[in-house]
């Protein structure tokens, strides 16, 4: 199971908010489970046809496993830690500007608990004719054998449909989150994508900042036999520059495009120029 | 976020971590009576003060008034100093490194101590510095301390006060939301006493809504780069001559990627989000054409973001700016078609697919 | 150990629990002038103080003389009256229930509360009370309170009261090392405030050497508990006529049940622990002495503690105290033979089975 | 693998402490495999022929799998937290009066982490003819058929030295600890112990405070198949006096014997009335 498929049962916290409220009409219309929506004081009520329950602990009535966290920063350690309290196996944080010190310790403490964490500041999950949770935009998925994992949002939604523009298929589309702590590394991902029957090829879309795709490129080297594809954004990127992302910047000389080019390349995983290269490498 | 110095001393000091006597001045007449011999360093977020001339010692009262005088107002490698910080001359003994920072790979602290101090970590050799991940969950605890000043091989007397400085440091760096905290040096002194003689912390700007008391102007941004962050715009201005809004960080990098591959010079990176409104976007053209680029691309994936939204917003920063520089539009995804259409009446034919765009608007800088 | 209703208001005060104004006095002369009605209540570690009329209301200066000088050196249930709360009258809108506790079969906290309080929480229907366990790790955090909050129906803006309260009293519960902390009740005035009413903190006895500032005699031990205790004994003093040394507090325990079995009536339980020390020996014949037995029976297993040192105690105990009371003793394990031919110079026959000792004890309890 | 084996590699912190030192010469004597002490500033120096180190890091070089800490009250949580951190998977903790809070955590942190505690204040554990942890007198045990669980220490050493005496042999004592917050059920130890190959009677000596005993009631009425002996210290107890063990105390009427005694009467198991009777009732 690569993170989510037909028995995937969502709660959303926060689920009247904005964002909540569109991205679990966009989820339904997938086919997302969504089973319940927690707005504290709003038990009784419905949207889009959801039950709405005031806490997590309500929410397990409708036994959700997992969870999308759509409350302001401030409240993203309280909601995640009321999750892996009730007991849910995979959260998926979209909320961007969370404290990096609150999502070190939501992610140890998940991980301790076996619960996966997804995100923060990050589209989310889709697997194209099971589930998705997040925020990705349906219409540019088609189901198929590539498998991607992105530290980007629109970055990934741009390969993604140059990826189903070409012919392919996409068997899951994993957004890491452009945080400096994340739950989930590349490597975490090979890991299930190696293991996937559905996947085929997988694509890794990078960026500047930290050493996640340097250490993907020793994974690769030593336990990944599926054909990879990859491509870095911030070729261009002036250091000490943070662009955008809190983990895209290069500190120290650290996080360079063109450590990370030279690492996949050294084990033979051919990096794209240009976003609408990606397909070009896939056959 | 970068603090001061006397602003880290005085975490420090309310945090129970020995900071030398010390106070603050912003003009010559805040000045107290010379008593003894002290610094009088310039509070700039700059290293390499010293080096610079920022850091000066007095050894009477002409001459605190004298080097006081010369710092408050002048300017460091283009920093002006508004404020010193007078502090009492400490004898230093010997000089340690000691700082906790992210490990990103591990997404953990990590301790890095020396007993080489006063310079920078980096010139350090490697077997001369101990490194200690903290398990955030365990927290920190005494035997961490310990290790680290066996490493350090501090006297016993000593080590008690190193391991009440380490263990208040965490605090700080846990408590403030801290990137870094970092004391280099941290000096025994002849007296025999443990003191951090420095101080350095850079505090998750993420974080800055449960610190409201710290509010510090980033030395580093440019004017402009500072009214987009005011307006809640991330941007960052570059050397090139094509201005660049896109939506998305990793959307936008990948365009000024593109855009140098085929020998374009973006003029900035501007990430319009995940919008739905029409005024944003109009903003954004006010920040880019202050930056007076000689082309403006506008690369949009719409989801969140709607191509028509974008589309109307262009269209009206066009007419409202009076803008004669060429635009190129790549719009794709969500209400694509109602962009395009939007945008044809105002005289722009939008791409659907990014490289011709690129191309398109690297062509037209050229000319323009 | 059990803390005073003052001391625990004075521990949620600096929490930021609010609590009524209110000042303690040990005599009259420290009474403040009168300014409006106000509480008397005698601060002695009982419930049910108002019951037994520890607890006035004053409404004039001169009741408020009266009744301190009534309270102060009374006793109430035995106890005596040593200090008097003088607290500001609250007008009471409603009267809730909280407490945080250990769970024993959970090893966790758990939080209880109800919207029924101000009586003993174990006379309130199971349906009327909230239970929540915590889990120490994550540690509280706000959910809790706000599940708390909705079950206890509580309007917006107590409840944002009621989780800083809750908060507050989760970090006085891991703070102050607490085996419990409990507010009954908790009050919604009038004025539409909440404050606790009252206060009651256990705090864990192993945890004081890191609360030295908190020293309480506890009024529920004897003189010749507090006596063992401050020597460091395991002692509880018991209605009956043997004596009791053993080693261990599980042996001891099984002593006095064995005793009880056969008809015999302890008069103690005494926990040597795990010694090896002649005087330890000694100094527990003292305590023992002073309970005045019929008989004494010592029962060892020797481990850690070895059966000649014990012997050597009990032969010197013998003669220093010049004990007239039969004693039986039973010594197996480590050194058992030395510690046999010890004691058979000073005319005992040691008894290398426990229950042989029994019935010989009880016996010779009965004839004395 | 009843918590201790012959591949059981044991790390002594405090190794030069009274109690520390003491114990380990006793281990050794019983055949434990004692391969490293903690003492910091000691480093180089050997006790009892056992190496000593600075920290528990160091002590990792000898490929210890267990410790056990002997340090006072106020030092066991760094202690404890040192061996989690360290990796090693079962702690023995030998100190009293360690505060309850502490041991809480260090419970919880260790479960976590899958790493077995066992006490505080207990006297450990004892498995003839393959290793011991902690305190119990090497001169009592045979090796046999019985399995021990008990709250209490001397009360332990007694009965197994009735059922030595009395001809059977014991195959693992475990010792849980006389504190209100231990690392051991009676529950966790009678899973051990039912599927013991080595463990054909099960003798549980319980005291009064808590509800441990009930538990394991239920938990053997369930799951366990193996004879069950109890004895239950306490009965004569007046309540709310601490009879010497933190945890050994009657509150509002739970915790006491009368109520151990009947649960465990209700599930067929014997208790017996004292500890030489124990062995009466194994046959």
């Amino acid at each position: 199971m690569a993170y989510v498929d037909e028995n995937t049962r969502v709660v959303v916290q926060g689920i009247t908010g904005h964002q909540g409220s569109f991205h679990t009409a966009e989820m339904i219309k997938f086919g997302t489970k969504v089973v319940a929506g927690v707005t504290p004081g709003k038990k009784g009520e419905k949207i889009h046809d959801v039950p709405i329950v005031n806490s997590m602990r309500e929410a397990m009535d409708y036994e959700p496993n997992a969870s999308m966290i759509a409350v302001p920063a401030p409240f993203v350690k309280d909601a995640a830690y009321e999750a892996i309290d009730a007991g849910v196996k995979l959260i998926y944080i979209l909320t961007e500007k969370v404290p990096f010190h609150d999502t070190m310790e939501i992610f140890h403490q998940a991980s301790l608990r076996s619960v996966t964490l997804l995100g923060p500041n990050g589209p989310g999950v889709t697997r194209p004719g099971y589930s998705k949770i997040g925020i990705m935009p349906n219409q540019i998925f088609r189901k198929g054998d590539v498998a991607v994992a992105s530290r980007s949002g629109t970055l990934t939604y741009e390969i993604v449909d140059s990826i189903t523009r070409a012919g392919y298929g996409e068997s899951t589309v994993v957004g890491l989150g452009g945080d400096p702590v994340v739950g989930l590394t590349f490597v975490d991902v090979l890991k299930v994508f190696e293991n996937d029957p559905d996947t085929k090829r997988i694509v890794l879309v990078g960026e500047i900042g930290g050493s996640n795709e340097e250490k993907a490129a020793e994974y690769i080297r030593d336990h990944v036999k599926k054909k990879v594809v990859a491509y870095i954004t911030g070729r261009s990127a002036p250091p000490g520059k943070r662009m955008g992302h809190a983990g895209a910047i290069i500190e120290k000389g650290v996080g360079t495009a063109e450590s990370k080019i030279k690492a996949f390349n050294s084990v033979g995983v051919k990096v794209a120029d240009y976003p609408d290269d990606v397909p070009k490498y896939l056959g | 976020m970068n603090l001061y110095e006397y602003m880290g001393k005085n975490i420090f000091r309310s945090s129970g971590i020995p900071v030398p006597d010390g106070y603050v001045v912003e003009k010559l007449s805040e000045l107290k009576p010379f008593e003894k011999p002290v610094a009088v360093k310039s509070q700039i977020l700059l290293g390499g003060r010293g080096k610079s001339g920022g850091i000066k010692f007095a050894r009477n009262a002409d001459e605190l008034k004298d080097f006081t005088g010369q710092l408050l107002g002048s300017k460091i490698r283009g920093l002006e100093v508004k404020k010193v910080l007078i502090e009492e001359m400490i004898n230093i003994d010997h000089e340690f490194y000691l700082s906790i920072a992210l490990s990103r790979p591990d997404r953990r602290p990590i301790i890095i101590a020396s007993a080489q101090g006063g310079v920078e970590i980096e010139s350090v050799p490697e077997d001369k510095i101990i490194k200690r991940l903290v398990d955030p969950i365990l927290g920190y605890s005494d035997y961490l301390g310990r290790e680290i000043s066996q490493f350090l091989g501090l006297s016993k007397d000593i080590s008690k006060d190193f391991m009440s400085i380490l263990r208040n440091l965490y605090n700080v760096y846990v408590g403030e939301d801290c990137e870094l905290v970092e004391i280099n040096p941290l000096v025994i002194t002849k007296e025999g006493k443990m003191i951090a003689a420095d101080s350095k912390i850079v505090m998750d700007t993420d974080s800055m809504y449960r610190h409201r008391d710290i509010n510090i102007t980033d030395p580093e941004k440019t004017p402009l780069e500072l009214e987009a962050q005011s307006k809640g715009y991330a941007f960052v201005e570059l050397d090139g001559n094509i201005g660049v809004i896109a939506n998305g960080a990793g959307l936008t990098m990948a365009t000024l990627d593109a855009l140098t591959l085929h020998k374009g010079r973006p003029r900035n990176f501007l990430d319009l989000g995940g919008t739905d409104s029409v005024d944003i976007v109009i903003t954004a053209f006010d920040l880019v054409l202050k930056a007076k680029p000689s082309a403006i691309l506008v690369n949009i994936f719409g989801g969140v973001t709607k191509c028509d939204t974008v589309a109307s917003g262009i269209a009206s920063a066009k007419e409202k700016f009076n803008i004669k520089q060429p635009i190129v539009v790549r719009l794709s995804g969500v209400h694509e078609e109602e962009g395009r259409e939007i945008l044809k009446k105002s005289g722009i034919d939008a791409y659907s697919q990014m490289m011709p765009a690129i191309e398109a608007v690297v062509n037209k800088a050229v000319t323009a």
